[in-house]
């Protein structure tokens, strides 16, 4: 019983996430202007991250955490360099 | 000694003469190259005289070692009759010329050069003479080539002897080419490269199919190296070169090689149609066009070289004819030849040297300076006119006489007598106007040097010595040359050898009647043309526009270049982009093509279901690269913004296929591969999308092209990577891998254990890689100028900076300060965790994803934060990392790591193993592969900061650059104002 | 040694969640936590000065509850659209507090509670520009950050 | 698929799938709102959905589910939480600031100006 | 699985292949980056696409279930390498760029 | 070997990277300290390859297998000794050695990381020579062609960021189509090992087959851009022309990594068996096109340091029709031409910084251009009296001579050796009434074709440049830069002179590598030290 409520949850989650990725991959391909893209590109990081997650739980295994930690810890990185370049033209002063 | 061993002493005695005289560095020292040649030749021409008893006898003198066993390709030496008589010929005309030289070349000549070159070339043409092996003879056949190229350029300050020079090496060279073609297909016919055997195997060899083939090739060889037609034409452009290397090179050695070889291979080549046509005819038309040129000349040196392409057809047309009579008379015309020829080069050289011009227009009445010269120079031209009593008289009547004889049915052969007394009355002709232009008539009045007198003595020994040749063999033929002759051509004849006499009258006969004939007749030529040719132009009539050397120039250069040019642009390209199709194509087709000729069929597809979650992010993941290609060329910052979202979806895709390992990497290298893009994002030149370009029908094609051509490769890769997913690998060396990355690796992660231990070597390799491209991108970045229009700061930080300046409570750079306030705060604070991060990947990476490769772009993305937060200075003003020196440690360790292996007497990079014991902590696995992880770690760390810091030091280059120009210019407007 | 306890018990923290609690992996995570605060060190931060830290507690209960909160609120408004007459707007608001490390904490409650963003701070005219999604009024707001987070963060900061 | 999953209580399975459910459900309200929403300072509001409580349920969900199933304590999730709480401001904060220069700068009019400007 | 993850590989071969052969130096790099991930998938594809799977070695779980980890440790390398070679190539065509002025592959002007 | 001289086999690829790691600590400013740390290496290095080339020959021209890690074959990475691979990093060393001490004079010191990026450069070179895996042979690929990238790009400026570029983009894309292949043959056949592959090909099922054979095409086409095949090659001459002169001298080796690799896994793997002849069409084809291509762009050249460049070319497109025609004698003598080739243009370009330093830019352009149309022929003044060059003219222009001599085959200097050898081989000398194939024909043709090209463009501008711009400045020449070319020139004629033992190596090493079961069961039966076949200090 459990397993069932387990695996439909997690089918169920997985694919809100990945509904949510589409959506947000939507955004960075429409734009309409940069800002709007690379909140897109961080939107996608943390849904795709989620979905890390709900994939351990998934699957029952812990070592699919790295990644997500990465992505959790690191991941902005990249959206601050692009937001930085977009205010300042340049990333690196 | 044995005499076998004269001959490499005859050999090497020329070059190491040649060796001697190019080190002697004082180039105005006279005497000592000169010594040093005429030694040379006389030790030489001593060592095969006193060689003659044992050749006369019928002996052959061989010397032979090995060069190239393998391919019989030996340097063996031959030395009989026909040899010997060819070295003596060599070597006394030689050692004539460079006591003529001696005297003749002038005072600002580098003689060292002038004698080394000399030397070298008697010596590459004894090889000739000597060779053993036909392959070792085209070696010294193309040495010859090479060698009267330097000779004739010798003067190369003249343009006439560079191109004179060139056009003999171009010649001469392609028929050396094709001499050696025509050897290696003699070698394949008789199979071996021994002259010996090939000359044995005559009757073998004209049976061949190759035979015709071969015989184009050698006789290409040997007619251009005789400047027979049509070939001819570089020989008066040789005339260039310094007379005494004329004498030698165009009278008596190199021209005379060609028909030596026609000679030396007669027993084994001729007697065919083939041979008599080809031969035959190329013989003829040079006799005769080579004597009618002759007549036209206006250079005296023209006339000789024209009248030695005559001589030389001459020759040729007897060796043609098949009979022994025939070649005997060739031979002995060789001879006759060399003696007449050289001293009447000699000659014109003394009459240049003396008077300034070989002109023959300007000169005239010459015999009241020149007396003495006068009278050799006309015995010589008796001779080459074939006045009785000389040697020429003798070889042109055995020549008429074999003229006469019918030897194939052809036209050729019915018209020889003709061509032959024709030719002779030409030959009289031009000998005549030799003797008689020069040095009769009136005192000349428009020399350029006045008061020519007679040289010194022994500047005319050579001359006197040589006519006194003619004159003996010509009064004397049986008791001077006779036994010589007949040694010479019983070795080529062997068998053959004819009954010959070698007597001046032989009565009335033909040949006689021809003789007088062309005597009477070219007397009369000479007579009606004399006053054409006292003021005519160089070059016979209507002949005379149709240079061969303007029209070999022409040929050369438009084959040779503007063809070339045009098929060089046809068939390549200096552009990317064609240059990538051709990559992509060719990869396509060495991909498919296998699969498509040999049937290939992918196993058939069973639907076996999907996660849907994996198919929707794939759905995504499409869809982004989509997009990246389509934004990429107006929307670079979307493009790159797209490109990293594809990264992500690939990361989650090592994820769900069970590779946490990779999706880490990818992560972090999709993080700092996008900072780094967009560091250089900043120098590329703006784009407006608004622009958008006019399509020409071309490049819409042009893009269509490329469109099926990637659509070609991704349906081709999808196919590719179907058909090898879905097909499991039953024994993989994997199997080993997971068998044994616990037991004999200790470590759980498999990946890591494979990258760090089994096949530790790659990653070496693979750090290696990082460490040179982190150097390279420092090296160029040191000397990066950015373009014109990437100088300006980037338009944000001017409008910015324009609102800090305008407002008085407001300091420059207030905007980005505030801007950052809070997000550098967090930024900085993130610093430690990221560092613990990173060890953390470390440490774990043996028995968990992670690895050395992961923490160090972890540790230095830590790093890259806190340049993004408070700038280059602010950063390096508190950490200062030494990239460099991160990364020779780390590629020190690595290596030092694998080298401890050593120590214990195992192969390099034998990993090490053990749980430790260690106080209060308990069991620590301890692997000498985490410390060859931990050189990774640091190489990674170093060019990973290496790359970006010398990215990011860009900004701040490019604003002291800024400032100095800035002052530059400032200081140049303060300088003008103060001017005014 | 530690120039920074409370960030060296956080990284020691950060091993021990990462790897597991054992003796080890205490002493090893206190070595990199003491090593990576030394790096802190390096960046040579303004300290901040924690005067009332048992105070923290109740802010992160704040920030929780408000959390939960807006994020029905806000979900709704995706949802449903936004009810009659509620806007979303930027608003200006002067600010007193001056440490940085409170101005960031201040930042992330605001930005990381859905339905007000930070934007823009400046630091002459001390004051912040929001921007709230649904904005009925503007007081309602200025009130609400000023008296629950401001206040608070001025006691535990300044 | 779920292999501990067996050992888990049933009412210990709906716990963690209904934290599941709100963390990705929150996680879409926010991308649906990321898209639909008109105005980019509007859109910055919808994915702090996803990096509240989106992650909050998500983390939480597998933390119960790692805890109970294995029956000790793996809060190491909450690691996740934490980062992306702290850190996902800074992006937006950053791209807000970013996106009111450019708007600014292109006049693009509905965005305060900053005071006394010229 | 195996069909999805070929469709991904083909189409992102056909944008790389698109790209670089276009005349933009910076298409040129998106295009070898979206070339390295397609040939970075295929390496991976050739070991069989296995999901859910222990990543590791566990007790209890056979060894040879596991993912084949060669394709893997390749992956990681090439992934290395193409990281150190895209930074060399960025750097290169920013140096081509600011020797010419343009960003053109060949150096040459816009028009041509 | 035994003992420790065991793991002098690794040596040549250790004592590259070690160096290299130890210059980076040195200052760009300790430019005598980083060079001398390199000549070292290099010296060092030269000893170990002599050590290595002179190395007790086994049975059948085999000398050793070395097993990296301790792990055995097929698991771990194997390095492989024998004669091909020994006779390549003989030539390495020489040919590093040269361009190393020629770079001293100048142009070690205009860059950052000369000598670094150069030691990695040897170390990649080596390490493809060594290594019997597949994958490892790209990693070394990889290493080699980033230093070279490096390398190219020593000294910038707008000719060589541009060629650099295309070579660097062209690479790329060739190092993924590298991977595609290595990939393909991995899950194809389960193994990277080079002779375990070659022992399993028989066994692999025939559609499994297919793909491999589609993976070892496209593995092909990797090396043949390195190799510099038509339609593959167009980037070679400008990169290699604007390189700067001892990189350019040390590329020289470069291309022929891949005709070694080419060589190496024809032999082995399509030696004989179900794949036997695969792809020697392709090679055959290909190669005569690239003759072709070369011989045109050899006389097209205005330039000297293109007209090397196409010489690489012509010197690629004959080995590669050789390896097409596949066939004993002519490899053997093929290998005798790679060799003399390599030093020859090793030599050329070096000495061509040399004759054109002091020389104004485009003079070599107009020297043809002159003569195509027929400008400054007649009005060029008569000169009658000899120029006593300058004693450096007179060495250069010797050193330009021999490498005329030497790049047209001319006798006596190695170039002729080695196309006599081919040619002789193809003409089927000793064995008599064998006619030789079209194929052969073709390539007998182009050969000849190539010298002829050859002596035609090198006289016309090595005329132009010695004899006709002699008001340009004489060249200031060091040494140090005369003496390696001298001293590869000396190779060449060492070359000459000992043809018959050169000539008899080759066709050892060609024999050993037709008889791929010795090279398979070396590799395969190599046993790990330590206890009973099991990794002794794991
Ligand atoms: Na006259
Ligand atoms: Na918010």
């Amino acid at each position: 019983m459990s397993t069932i409520i387990l695996f439909t949850a997690v089918s169920l989650a997985q694919f809100m996430l990945a509904g949510a990725m589409a959506l947000a991959a939507i955004r960075m391909f429409c734009g309409p202007r940069a800002q709007d893209r690379i909140i897109g590109l961080d939107s996608l990081y943390i849904n795709a991250m989620l979905l890390l997650v709900t994939f351990g739980i998934g699957t029952g295994r812990v070592i699919y955490f790295e990644a997500a930690l990465v992505i959790g810890m690191l991941g902005f990185i990249s959206t601050v360099a692009l937001a930085k370049f977009l205010m300042r033209g340049e990333v690196i002063e | 000694m044995d005499q076998n061993v004269w001959l490499v002493v005859l050999l090497l005695l020329p070059f190491l003469g040649s060796f001697a005289a190019a080190f002697i560095l004082n180039t105005t020292s006279r005497n000592l190259p000169v010594v040093i040649s005429a030694a040379v030749a006389a030790v030489a021409l001593g060592a095969s005289i006193s060689c003659y008893p044992a050749i006369a006898g019928g002996e052959i003198l061989r010397y032979q070692f090995a060069w190239l066993p393998q391919f019989g390709l030996n340097f063996s030496l031959r030395m009989d009759g026909f040899a010997w008589i060819f070295t003596v010929l060599i070597l006394s005309i030689g050692l004539l010329v460079i006591l003529y030289a001696r005297y003749y070349m002038s005072d600002e000549d580098p003689i060292p050069r002038f004698f080394s070159f000399l030397l070298a070339f008697m010596g590459a043409m004894l090889g000739i003479v000597l060779s053993g092996n036909i392959i070792l003879l085209s070696v010294f056949w193309e040495l010859t080539s090479i060698f009267s190229f330097l000779l004739i350029s010798y003067w190369h300050g003249n343009a006439n002897a560079r191109d004179g020079a060139r056009m003999a090496l171009t010649i001469t060279g392609i028929g050396g080419f094709c001499l050696l073609i025509g050897f290696l297909l003699l070698g394949n016919i008789v199979g071996s490269y021994d002259l010996d055997k090939v000359l044995a195997s005559g009757d073998m060899i004209r049976a061949h199919p190759l035979y015709l083939p071969m015989l184009v090739f050698i006789l290409l060889g040997a007619l251009t190296k005789s400047a027979q037609f049509p070939f001819h034409f570089w020989l008066p452009n040789a005339m260039a070169a310094p007379t005494p290397v004329s004498a030698f090179l165009h009278s008596a050695t190199m021209v005379k090689a060609g028909v030596f070889l026609l000679a030396r291979f007669w027993p084994a080549l001729s007697g065919t149609y083939e041979w008599f046509l080809l031969v035959g005819l190329a013989g003829m038309l040079t006799l005769l066009l080579g004597a009618y040129f002759a007549m036209f000349q206006q250079d005296l040196k023209g006339l000789l070289a024209y009248s030695t392409i005559s001589h030389l057809g001459l020759i040729t047309t007897l060796l043609s004819l098949g009979s022994p009579l025939a070649t005997v008379a060739a031979i002995f015309h060789m001879l006759n030849h060399a003696t007449f020829k050289a001293s009447l080069f000699m000659a014109a050289g003394i009459i240049d040297h003396e008077t300034g011009t070989r002109d023959m227009r300007k000169l005239s009445g010459l015999i009241r300076c020149l007396p003495i010269t006068g009278t050799l120079a006309m015995v010589a031209s008796a001779s080459m006119a074939g006045v009785p009593l000389l040697n020429g008289f003798l070889s042109k009547e055995m020549f008429f006489a074999e003229a006469v004889e019918t030897h194939e049915n052809s036209i050729f052969d019915t018209m020889l007598p003709y061509v032959a007394t024709l030719a002779g009355a030409f030959s009289v002709a031009y000998s005549i106007r030799f003797i008689h232009a020069v040095f009769f008539g009136p005192k000349a009045t428009q020399l350029p040097k006045k008061e020519p007198h007679e040289p010194p003595h022994w500047m005319r020994f050579p001359i006197e010595f040589l006519v006194l040749v003619c004159l003996v063999v010509g009064i004397f033929p049986a008791y001077s040359i006779g036994p010589f002759l007949q040694t010479a051509v019983t070795s080529v004849l062997d068998k053959q050898t004819p009954d010959y006499s070698l007597a001046i009258w032989h009565g009335v006969n033909t040949p006689l009647i021809m003789s007088l004939i062309a005597l009477v007749g070219g007397a009369t030529i000479y007579a009606l043309l004399k006053g054409y040719l006292a003021s005519c132009d160089d070059g016979p009539p209507i002949l005379r526009g149709l240079k061969g050397q303007r029209v070999f120039e022409r040929v050369l250069v438009t084959v040779s270049w503007r063809w070339a040019r045009f098929a060089e642009q046809r068939l390549g390209t200096r552009n990317l982009q064609p240059q990538l199709r051709w990559v992509v194509f060719t990869g396509l087709i060495a991909g498919l093509l296998p699969l498509y000729l040999s049937g290939f069929e992918v196993r058939p597809f069973v639907w076996k279901g999907a996660d849907p979650a994996f198919a929707a992010l794939w759905v995504i993941g499409i869809g982004l690269a989509l997009g990246t290609a389509y934004l990429a060329k107006y929307h670079r910052l979307a493009a790159l913004v797209m490109l990293g979202g594809v990264g992500l979806i690939v990361c989650t895709t090592f994820v769900w296929l069970s590779a946490p390992d990779l999706a880490v990497t990818q992560l972090l290298v999709e993080i700092v591969t996008t900072v780094l893009i967009l560091l250089g994002l900043r120098w590329l030149p703006k784009r407006n999308p608004e622009i958008e370009e006019h399509l020409s029908l071309r490049a819409r094609a042009r893009r269509l092209r490329d469109l099926l051509l990637a659509i070609t490769c991704g349906v081709g890769m999808s196919f590719v990577a179907f058909a090898v997913m879905t097909m499991p690998v039953p024994d993989a060396i994997a199997n080993y891998f997971l068998d044994n990355a616990y037991s004999m690796g200790g470590g759980r992660n498999v990946v890591n254990v494979i990258l760090v231990d089994f096949r530790g070597f790659d990653t070496l390799g693979e750090i290696a890689v990082l460490g040179v491209v982190a150097l390279t991108v420092y090296a160029l970045l040191r000397r990066f100028r950015p373009a014109a229009d990437s100088m300006d700061l980037p338009e944000q930080q001017q409008i910015q900076n324009r609102f800090d300046a305008e407002r008085s409570d407001r300091d420059l750079g207030d905007t980005v300060r505030e801007y950052l306030l809070v997000p550098s705060v967090i930024m900085q604070w993130m610093f430690p965790f990221i560092i613990t991060l990173a060890v953390y990947i470390f440490m774990r990476g043996h028995d968990l994803p992670g690895g050395g490769f992961s923490a160090g772009l972890t540790l230095s993305i830590a790093f890259l934060l806190q340049y993004l937060a408070g700038g280059t200075r602010w950063a390096e003003d508190r950490i200062r990392i030494q990239p460099l020196r991160w990364m020779g440690g780390g590629l020190l360790i690595a290596s030092a790591t694998g080298m401890g292996a050593w120590a214990f007497g195992y192969p390099f990079l034998t990993s090490h193993f053990q749980y430790l014991e260690v106080p209060f902590i308990g069991k620590v696995p301890a692997a000498s592969a985490l410390l060859f992880d931990l050189g990774v770690f640091l190489l990674v760390v170093g060019s990973t900061a290496l790359i970006l810091v010398a990215l990011a030091h860009q900004s701040i280059r490019i604003n002291r650059l800024r400032a100095i120009e800035l002052s530059k210019s400032e200081a140049a407007q303060e300088e003008a104002t103060a001017w005014k | 040694m530690l120039p920074y306890p409370l960030l060296t018990l956080s990284l020691v923290l950060m091993w021990l969640l990462l790897n597991g609690f054992s003796f080890g992996h205490l002493l090893l995570g206190s070595f990199v936590a003491i090593f990576a605060s030394w790096g802190m060190a390096a960046l040579r931060p303004e300290k901040p000065r924690l005067r009332k830290w048992y105070l923290l507690p109740k802010l992160f209960w704040l920030v929780f509850v408000d959390v939960i909160r807006s994020n029905l609120a806000v979900a709704l408004v995706i949802l449903r659209g936004r009810p009659r007459g509620h806007t979303a707007g930027f608003l200006t608001m002067p600010l007193e507090l001056q440490d940085r490390t409170a101005l960031a904490i201040l930042a992330v409650i605001l930005t990381s509670v859905p339905g007000s963003a930070w934007l823009e701070y400046d630091a002459s005219e001390r004051h912040v520009l929001l921007h709230v999604l649904d904005l009925i009024d503007e007081e309602t707001w200025v009130d609400m950050v000023k008296n629950r987070y401001e206040k608070l963060l001025m006691e535990i900061f300044e | 698929m779920i292999q501990s999953a067996i050992d888990l209580p049933v009412w210990a399975a709906c716990l963690v799938a209904f934290f599941l459910l709100i963390g990705s459900g929150l996680a879409l309200i926010g991308a649906i709102g990321f898209l639909r929403l008109p105005t980019f300072y509007e859109r910055i509001h919808a994915p702090t959905l996803g990096t509240s409580w989106g992650v909050g349920g998500i983390v939480l969900a597998s933390i119960l589910y790692f805890s109970l199933s294995s029956s000790r304590l793996a809060v190491h999730e909450i690691l996740i939480g934490i980062f992306v709480t702290v850190t996902t401001p800074v992006t937006l904060m950053l791209l807000a600031r970013a996106a009111l220069h450019r708007d600014r700068a292109e006049r693009n009019g509905n965005v305060p100006e900053r005071k006394r400007e010229i | 699985m195996e069909v999805i993850l070929s469709i991904a590989i083909g189409i992102m071969t056909t944008c790389g292949v698109w790209l670089i052969l276009r005349p933009r130096t910076f298409q040129v790099i998106i295009g070898l980056s979206l070339l390295s991930y397609a040939v970075n998938l295929f390496i991976f594809g050739v070991g069989g696409v296995k999901s859910n799977l222990p990543p590791i070695l566990e007790q209890g779980v056979p060894a040879r279930m596991l993912t084949d980890p060669v394709p893997q440790a390749l992956v990681l390398t090439a992934i290395v390498i193409g990281f150190a070679t895209t930074a060399l190539f960025l750097v290169v065509l920013l140096a081509s760029r600011g020797l010419t002025g343009n960003d053109h592959v060949d150096g040459r002007n816009e028009g041509k | 070997m035994t003992g420790w001289t065991q793991h002098l086999i690794i040596a040549p690829i250790l004592i590259p990277l070690a160096a290299a790691a130890l210059l980076l600590f040195f200052d760009e400013r300790r430019r005598v300290a980083k060079a001398m740390i390199s000549l070292a290496a290099t010296v060092l290095m030269g000893f170990v390859a002599i050590v290595l080339f002179r190395a007790e020959t086994g049975l059948d021209g085999f000398q050793g297998v070395y097993l990296l890690g301790n792990w055995a074959a097929p698991f771990g990475i194997v390095l492989v000794l024998d004669g091909l691979s020994a006779l390549m990093l003989l030539l390495a060393a020489l040919l590093g050695l040269a361009t190393l001490v020629f770079s001293l004079a100048r142009w070690h010191a205009i860059g950052a990381h000369f000598h670094s990026m150069f030691q990695l450069l040897l170390m990649g070179v080596n390490g493809a020579f060594l290594t019997g895996d597949l994958f490892n042979l790209f990693v070394f690929f990889e290493v080699m062609l980033a230093a070279s990238y490096g390398l190219m790009l020593h000294g910038s400026g707008p000719m060589r960021v541009k060629a650099g570029m295309h070579y660097i983009a062209i690479n790329l894309v060739a190092a993924l189509l590298f991977l595609i292949g290595v990939s393909l043959i991995y899950g194809t056949s389960g193994t990277l090992n080079m002779a375990d592959l070659a022992a399993r090909i028989p066994e692999i099922e025939p559609d499994r087959r297919l793909l491999l054979q589609a993976g070892a095409g496209v593995l092909g086409i990797a090396f043949l851009i390195k190799a510099g095949m038509w339609p593959l090659c167009f980037w070679l001459p400008s990169a290699y022309s604007a390189a700067a002169a001892p990189v350019a001298g040390l590329f020289a080796i470069l291309s022929k990594l891949g005709i070694y690799v080419i060589l190496r896994l024809t032999m082995l793997l399509f030696g004989d068996g179900p794949l036997a002849g695969f792809g020697s069409g392709f090679l055959l084809y290909g190669g005569t096109a690239t003759l072709v291509f070369g011989i045109i762009g050899v006389l097209s050249s205005q330039a000297l340091g293109r007209l090397a460049g196409y010489s690489v070319l012509v010197s690629s497109g004959t080995m590669l029709m050789v390896l097409g025609i596949n066939d004993g004698a002519v490899s053997s003598g093929a290998l005798l031409y790679m060799v003399s080739s390599t030093l020859t243009l090793a030599a050329f370009f070096m000495l061509i910084e040399l004759v054109e330093r002091g020389q104004d830019a485009g003079a070599a352009v107009l020297a043809v251009t002159m003569e195509a149309y027929g400008e400054g022929e007649e009005s060029e003044l008569e000169q009658a009296e000899g120029v006593a060059m300058p004693g450096t003219m007179a060495l250069l222009g010797i050193c330009f001579a021999a490498c005329a001599i030497l790049v047209a085959g001319l006798p006596p200097l190695s170039g002729f050796i080695a196309k006599f050898a081919m040619l002789s081989a193809m003409m089927g000398t000793g064995t008599i009434g064998i006619p030789p194939t079209a194929a052969v024909w073709t390539l007998a043709a182009l050969v000849i074709l190539s010298g002829v090209a050859s002596l035609i463009a090198m006289s016309r501008v090595g005329i132009y440049t010695f004899w006709t711009s002699l008001e340009g400045v004489v060249p200031r020449v060091l040494v140090i830069e005369i003496v390696p070319v001298l001293f590869l020139l000396a190779l060449t004629l060492v070359l000459t002179i000992q043809a018959g033992p050169a000539m008899q190596y080759m066709e050892t090493t060609i024999r050993a590598l037709s008889n791929p079961e010795v090279y398979i069961d070396a590799v395969r039966q190599a046993v790990v030290i330590g206890s009973s076949g099991q990794g002794g200090a794991h």
